[in-house]
């Protein structure tokens, strides 16, 4: 059980001196749990359980929204299963940790580049709480009672919005689109812009895969209000970067440059700023600096802002958040280099158009719902409802998202469609012909 | 002391490789002409180069499977690599959250047996998994205080913490949109006095852990919880440290009556150099219906997502929580099983005390006495010498181990906080014991300029937050 | 020079551990009792101090992940991560060499195709995919020499091998039972007038490698194979250079007759730390009857192991070959195609005569001129300052980089036999050369001294060779 | 294609020129392979063929004879995918290996101990190689022409021996087995001993499974003919170190203490011998010293027996050996411990019993074939012909090894069943049921 020399160097006699503090009530004698297994008996154990699980490997998926599955290079999993960087933790002694710390100057250094934000922390733990941080920032830079967000925005993540902005007292309302093109009605921010709006967020390309022009009319509209933007990463190879059109603070999910889906977790909130609005950026900055020798050299700065300094004054309440993610984002990026990730988004965006163009040509499908260019997913508007059609394409094995006509009345029945370079030509002829059938 | 730690003159990814310039924007014609992207500045760089850059970056940083890392509050503990195996399975990556619950049942069972696994550890009835970290666990927690109270008729604006407490209690309070109360500590314990005075009418809620921040037990956290539920507020507990009661006491048998675990910290799963983690938060059964949505739920032999809950406070992040984490920890629990964690618990409270007999021979220990799975000492004697805490944490570094958490909790001067956890061994403690009484006959010159083993030397932290340098853009133009 | 390789002390694992020693040998009861085991001094250590020491002990070994490796005749290559993961496939690492052939179809298709890849590589007619490393290879080779000549009727023993040949070749030689002769070379080539003198009918084959091991191309070679093929003898090409000539040229030809592959130079299948290899065995057509049994057989769809080969020399090594070590070449071959390999060959020839062109202003390049993959340069120069090859060597490594190849061939006075291969950036090879520059302008001292940046000192290899201390058992004794 | 600046450095013009030693008759125009492939299609590729294998984890196997498939923990996987230990090489630089060279070490001083000889070399390539290797060594410790084995030696091993010995143009006879117990037939040794013998092999256990005790008395008959004994590592755990009956030289198998069966390669020659022999040894040796300081170090020693220093006289031709697959072992016995080790080997014995007893209650079955102890394989005699067994039970997705009566005919129709720790209670019903179906 215990090593004897140390219950001696105690000076006790039975281990259980050692608990002697926790009162009499609050013990318990022994936790109900399943017996303990050892490493061969738990993997057949595990097999068996997760072998129930159809896995989006295994059969067609076109689910996307902000999770999605890209080819990841062998070498980013070796790099991601070093264990002196998974091991680690928050490089509090920068002498020692040089490692991680220059790799996330790094992530962050591409991040900049991607967003045209001149800083990018180092992670937060998603899209939707990075939506939920920036509103709160917003709040910061400017008071106020009202954030508005653009209707194209993801329901997931809207959600989230709302709790963050609970503590604050905030109300959140929707910029309608354009029923045609589902870009930003801009007339309509215009009307909503008056009265105590401390932020406009808008999501590019919006949640059907529509990139969006009108942004660049969202700017002047604002004046000082902050304008947040919500982007896939891989969007940004061949779009602007949201600095061009004005964005105060772009957010984004980058789970996808480097890791799988993992049912939704853990994920990559990207979260960068103009540097005007640093102090008021949530989450931890690394920055360049130099050691005792004039050495380059890289530590967490700017910390006064955070919760172990400034406690409930900080701005988030963010410790452990998602550094691993990051560094496999920046693993990715080194390994694809710019032109392999600028390939791997023009492939999307292409495989995305010829497929909405061939499901065009099915009856009882409209592709795209929306007219106008659109990235690496689409929304195509259906004549049956879609849940019954998500049935009938699951029993062929086919995943595809839930119908938009719940969160979207307006919209009709429609479904979002996602495709990446992983999808495979019989994948996408097994969907045609599902849907050729069902139509 | 033979020890160095791998250094290399390791140039940045936009040193190593360069950005190709004569892109064909002509490929770019699907997008539209406006917001069309024309320069992407991103470097190409050879699989080889890219893969030796992160060697060497992986050897010059310190890491729980390179050494010992003690680090207060943050159970450093070792990470079995069985659930590193498992988790990399396709049958877990490769799921996507919004897949038709009928085609995840695999992945429901076990977040649906996890949960059951940690109601039993916290001594809880319920147990959501969705909160991506501690600090968001509590935040879920404050979230459903407040909707608690505001249920019952009775919204709330004070939340009470220690002086002792994370500081992620504090944030996480305030982020909920509560004023935050903290009471001083006495004796390295709750003030109990000072605490019946404070608590009140708009007394949300206490948080709290136990052990405390300074490895004491709350003797009378019966007393504590009694106090805040006769005022009408809620108990919570902050589950970093859970690791030294695990099989042996419960936050629930304590009556607590909200909870967060750490899985990167009590159950093994890894830090990920910062994150991820996964902080699910259980509670007593009056609060389940408040609990974030979707929740899991079992239906004789079926597991599904019900979204269905008119009480729940909503959903704190997208999807069901950090799934590749949470197949990690379970992996762990049934490894352990109910004797493996209350062995855990034994050898992470004798590891803290074995080390905290010794250590205290060297430096002041305040509040003296036992400790459990952790304990916090005075640095203060060093500036005899004309050193401080920093200085010593930092010499540590160069026997080859990482420092404890240093200047935290506030209540102790130039503290250092030590957590030694189960999976050291003594001839590691004594090492590290040795490594305290080696420094402290060094030449107080050598320790005032440590580090001198790590890859760099001491770092210009000050330089850093005048500098402003967060990218390599800027850097270029500043060592320009 | 800020480099410093990781450094640790790092006890034995029979150091870290202790052996359990009170086993109940009832359990042994199945076991005659005259031949059970009554003591297993084999340590019991927790996993997280056996992963550590492993962790550790990677971070001091020097690798071509962390940095370059320009070992002389060694192709000490980029290996990519793709084949490692392929590789690690459970089609690929659960089959059993006794499985019957229609359960590894698969297996059979990867190693056909491999077979033809290598003959078009090699230009030969046939491959054998069975021996372990080159010079198991070799010895294959020899044993295939040696079936074509007794079938002949007419026995022949003598090799012979440059006096710039590999030591495996005369050691292959000698193992199939063979007299060695060796011919000097003659301005770093074969001396064709010696050749022709020592050739005769008993000899039974000249083995080569071309590029030779000074790096240079034998224009020649096409004489040399007419001098030998007249004598009735055979030609052998060692094919630890045919990285140089990769869809250039092929042994083929070059008229060889046999040629072995090393998969772990020229196909970049990682170095193991010394293993393990693959060296497959090409021939011409006339000698394809003589390989190893079995031999992997196409019929229509089918694969299958045919052991019915009369004049087979039977196996060389147990089943089929270094299947794992087959794949990742697979791999390698099939990324690479044709155009890739040809690259290679141009960079790996660039990259040796980049280096080249600048460090023969440093130290003298023995028969000067163009090289290919690889060059040798004598550091002779450096006993003017009272210093060796051995001592430039040692201070290489306080720079970062792996040693050259040193002391071989032994025609060259303080030989340092460098070969960059096409995986290193230019960049790579500025920093080498920098570092030649520096160390010659260094203190004679410190490099007589060196290396002082690696995880131990200057090692004493007399000691070892005194000592004679090959386990823990002598050690510990020893210390004591 | 090539840095200008390279070629600019070198003084040429065109790339071409560096090739320009190579005669025109010996040059090729290019080569005939398949396209290139990227990462995605050629995994694509590789997993469509390697999909046609049928694995030894898939479905239940009981081949074995020497190549096996044991539990290999998470830690010794993730061990052997650190990259520093497999894209190293031989340790030319003890400085700079120090990590490989201390592993190597202690690879020996664990297979020392299981072997009890005075030194284990840092590998050869497979357990047959190593057998050839010891016969020549035998040959160089006394010399003569004729080399004995145990009839009971694996016919795999025996063939390349048979290879070996080729060049020293010696013999190879066999001294046969005792038909009931297949221990071997000391007076049958005792006979062939006459004669210029350089050595005698045996492998305990045997082919058959079977831990032959007559092994105690061949030492003393032997004299000083040099004995040799092949042994799995495994069954060391449990029996009697091989130096305790006289073995001058012990040699195995060693890959499945931590790695996959792979189909057969690579493997681990493991290689021992006693203390007065050490200069005669092949292959290399890792020896501990000291640095300049005084501080603990390894390096390779002995290196004058090697091919690189002695060429044609050196004691063998190995140069790139299996160090991989020795860090594989030593990793696998750490994480063990002895307690696991011994735990492993117990548990295939019991279980190689119980099957054994299940197996001889079937009609037509005659198990184990010789009546004698066995570890963790053993020979099933059978009424009906092995082959015919071997194709019925195929069918059913079960896989057994071929016929003993090929190179044994006085044995008749037999097969050697190998069970391990891994075989689960299903397997083994399986196994049951279809014999009993076949029977
Ligand atoms: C006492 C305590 N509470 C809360 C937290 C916050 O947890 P997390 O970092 O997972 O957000 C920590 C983390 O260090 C902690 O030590
Ligand atoms: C020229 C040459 N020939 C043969 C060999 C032997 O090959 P292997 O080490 O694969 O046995 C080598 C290996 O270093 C070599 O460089």
């Amino acid at each position: 059980m215990i090593d004897p020399e140390i219950l001696k160097a105690l000076g006790i006699s039975s281990p259980e001196e050692l608990f002697e503090d926790i009162p009499a009530e609050a013990r318990i004698s022994s936790l109900k749990l399943p017996e303990p297994m050892d490493e061969r008996d738990f993997i057949r154990h595990f097999k068996k359980i997760v072998s129930k699980n159809i896995t989006v490997s295994e059969t067609p998926s076109f689910l996307g929204g902000g999770v999605y599955r890209h080819y990841i290079p062998a070498a980013v999993r070796e790099i991601l299963a070093r264990s002196e960087f998974y091991t680690s933790y928050t490089p509090y002694q920068p002498e020692a940790s040089q490692g991680m710390l220059q790799a996330m100057f790094e992530y962050q250094s591409y991040m900049s580049i991607l967003t045209g934000m001149d800083i990018v922390n180092s992670s937060m733990y998603d899209w939707s709480t990075a939506l939920g941080e920036a509103a709160l920032m917003c709040h910061r830079i400017r008071r106020g009672s009202r954030f508005l967000i653009a209707r194209s925005t993801s329901p997931v993540r809207k959600r989230v919005l709302e709790m963050y902005l609970r503590g604050i007292d905030a109300s959140v309302e929707e910029i309608p689109f354009d029923p045609e093109t589902s870009r930003l009605s801009v007339d309509s921010l215009e009307d909503k812009l008056k009265g105590e709006v401390f932020g406009f967020y808008l999501e590019n390309p919006n949640l059907f895969g529509v990139m969006d022009e009108n942004v660049f009319e969202v700017s002047d509209l604002l004046g000082e209000v902050p304008l947040v933007i919500g982007a896939d990463p891989l969007s940004l190879a061949i779009m602007k970067p949201p600095s061009e059109y004005g964005a105060d603070i772009v957010i984004g999910e980058g789970h996808h440059l480097g890791t799988d889906p993992n049912f939704g977790g853990p994920l990559l909130g990207i979260f960068g700023c103009r540097k005007e609005h640093l102090r008021k950026m949530p989450g931890r900055i690394i920055g360049a600096t130099t050691d005792a020798t004039g050495k380059r050299a890289f530590c967490m700065t700017l910390q006064t802002r955070e919760q172990h300094i400034r406690r409930d004054k900080a701005t988030s309440n963010i410790c452990t958040n998602e550094s691993l993610m990051a560094l496999a984002a920046c693993a990715y990026l080194a390994a694809l280099g710019g032109t392999g990730f600028r390939g791997v988004a023009l492939e999307n965006l292409e495989k995305a158009k010829d497929l909405s163009g061939r499901i065009s040509e099915i009856d009882g499908f409209r592709s795209p719902r929306f007219d106008a260019p659109h990235f690496n997913e689409f929304a195509v508007g259906c004549d049956i409802p879609v849940d019954r059609l998500r049935k009938r394409l699951l029993e062929g094995g086919i995943q595809i998202g839930p119908s938009l006509s719940k969160d979207f009345p307006e919209v009709g029945e429609a479904v979002v469609i996602a495709v990446s370079e992983l999808h495979t030509e019989d994948e996408l002829n097994k969907l045609i012909s599902s849907l050729e059938g069902t139509a | 002391m033979n020890y160095h730690q791998a250094s290399y003159d390791e140039p940045l990814l936009f040193e190593i490789g360069s950005s190709d310039d004569d892109f064909d924007v002509s490929l770019l014609r699907d997008i539209p002409k406006q917001i069309r992207r024309e320069a992407l500045p991103l470097p190409d760089i050879p699989e080889r180069e890219v893969f030796k850059h992160f060697v060497r970056l992986s050897q010059m940083n310190f890491s729980v499977d390179s050494g010992f890392y003690p680090l207060g509050s943050c159970t450093m503990k070792y990470n079995p690599k069985l659930a590193e195996q498992v988790a990399r399975y396709s049958k877990v990556t490769d799921l996507h959250p919004e897949q038709d619950p009928s085609t995840v049942q695999g992945a429901l069972q076990i977040m649906n047996e996890l949960e059951g696994y940690l109601a039993e550890i916290g001594g809880v009835d319920a147990v959501t998994l969705q909160p991506a970290a501690g600090a968001q666990g509590e935040f879920t927690g404050l979230q459903i205080v407040r909707a608690y109270h505001s249920d019952r008729g009775g919204d709330r604006n004070e939340v009470i913490v220690p002086d002792t407490a994370h500081g992620t209690n504090p944030a996480s309070a305030a982020m909920a949109g509560y004023d935050l109360i903290e009471i001083p500590s006495k004796s390295g314990h709750v003030d109990c006095d000072a605490l019946e005075a404070i608590v009140g009418n708009d007394t949300a809620a206490l948080m709290l852990t136990n052990p405390n921040t300074l490895g004491i037990f709350e003797r009378d956290v019966i007393g504590i919880a009694d106090i805040v539920h006769r005022a009408g507020a809620l108990l919570y507990y902050d589950g970093a440290n859970l690791n030294a009661i695990m099989g042996r006491s419960t936050p629930g048998s304590m009556n607590f009556d909200i909870v967060h675990f750490n899985l990167h910290k009590t159950f093994a799963t890894p830090h990920g150099g910062g994150g991820p983690g996964a902080g699910p938060v259980g509670v007593k059964q009056f609060l389940e219906p408040y609990l974030p949505v979707p929740r899991i739920v079992r239906k004789g032999d079926r597991f599904d997502l019900d979204y269905e809950r008119p009480k729940s406070i909503g959903t704190v992040r997208a999807y069901v929580g950090n799934f590749a984490v949470l197949v990690r920890a379970y992996c762990y629990i049934r490894m352990m099983g109910a004797e493996g964690l209350r062995d855990a618990s034994l050898h992470a409270v004798a590891n803290a005390n074995y080390l905290r007999a010794k250590l205290e021979k060297l430096f002041e220990l305040p509040f003296g006495g036992r400790r459990m799975h952790e304990f916090v000492l005075s640095g203060r004697s060093l500036k005899e010498r004309g050193l401080r805490t920093f200085d010593f944490a930092k010499r540590l570094l160069d026997h080859g181990f990482h420092s404890p958490t240093v200047y935290f909790p506030h209540i102790v001067d130039e503290a250092m906080m030590i957590e030694p956890t189960e999976t050291e061994s003594s001839d590691t403690l004594d090492r590290f014991v040795a490594a305290f009484e080696a420094i402290l006959h060094e030449d107080p010159e050598i320790v005032q300029t440590a580090p001198h083993n790590t890859s760099v030397g001491r770092v210009d932290e000050v330089k850093a937050a005048r500098n402003l340098i967060f990218n390599f853009g800027s850097l270029k133009a500043l060592e320009k």
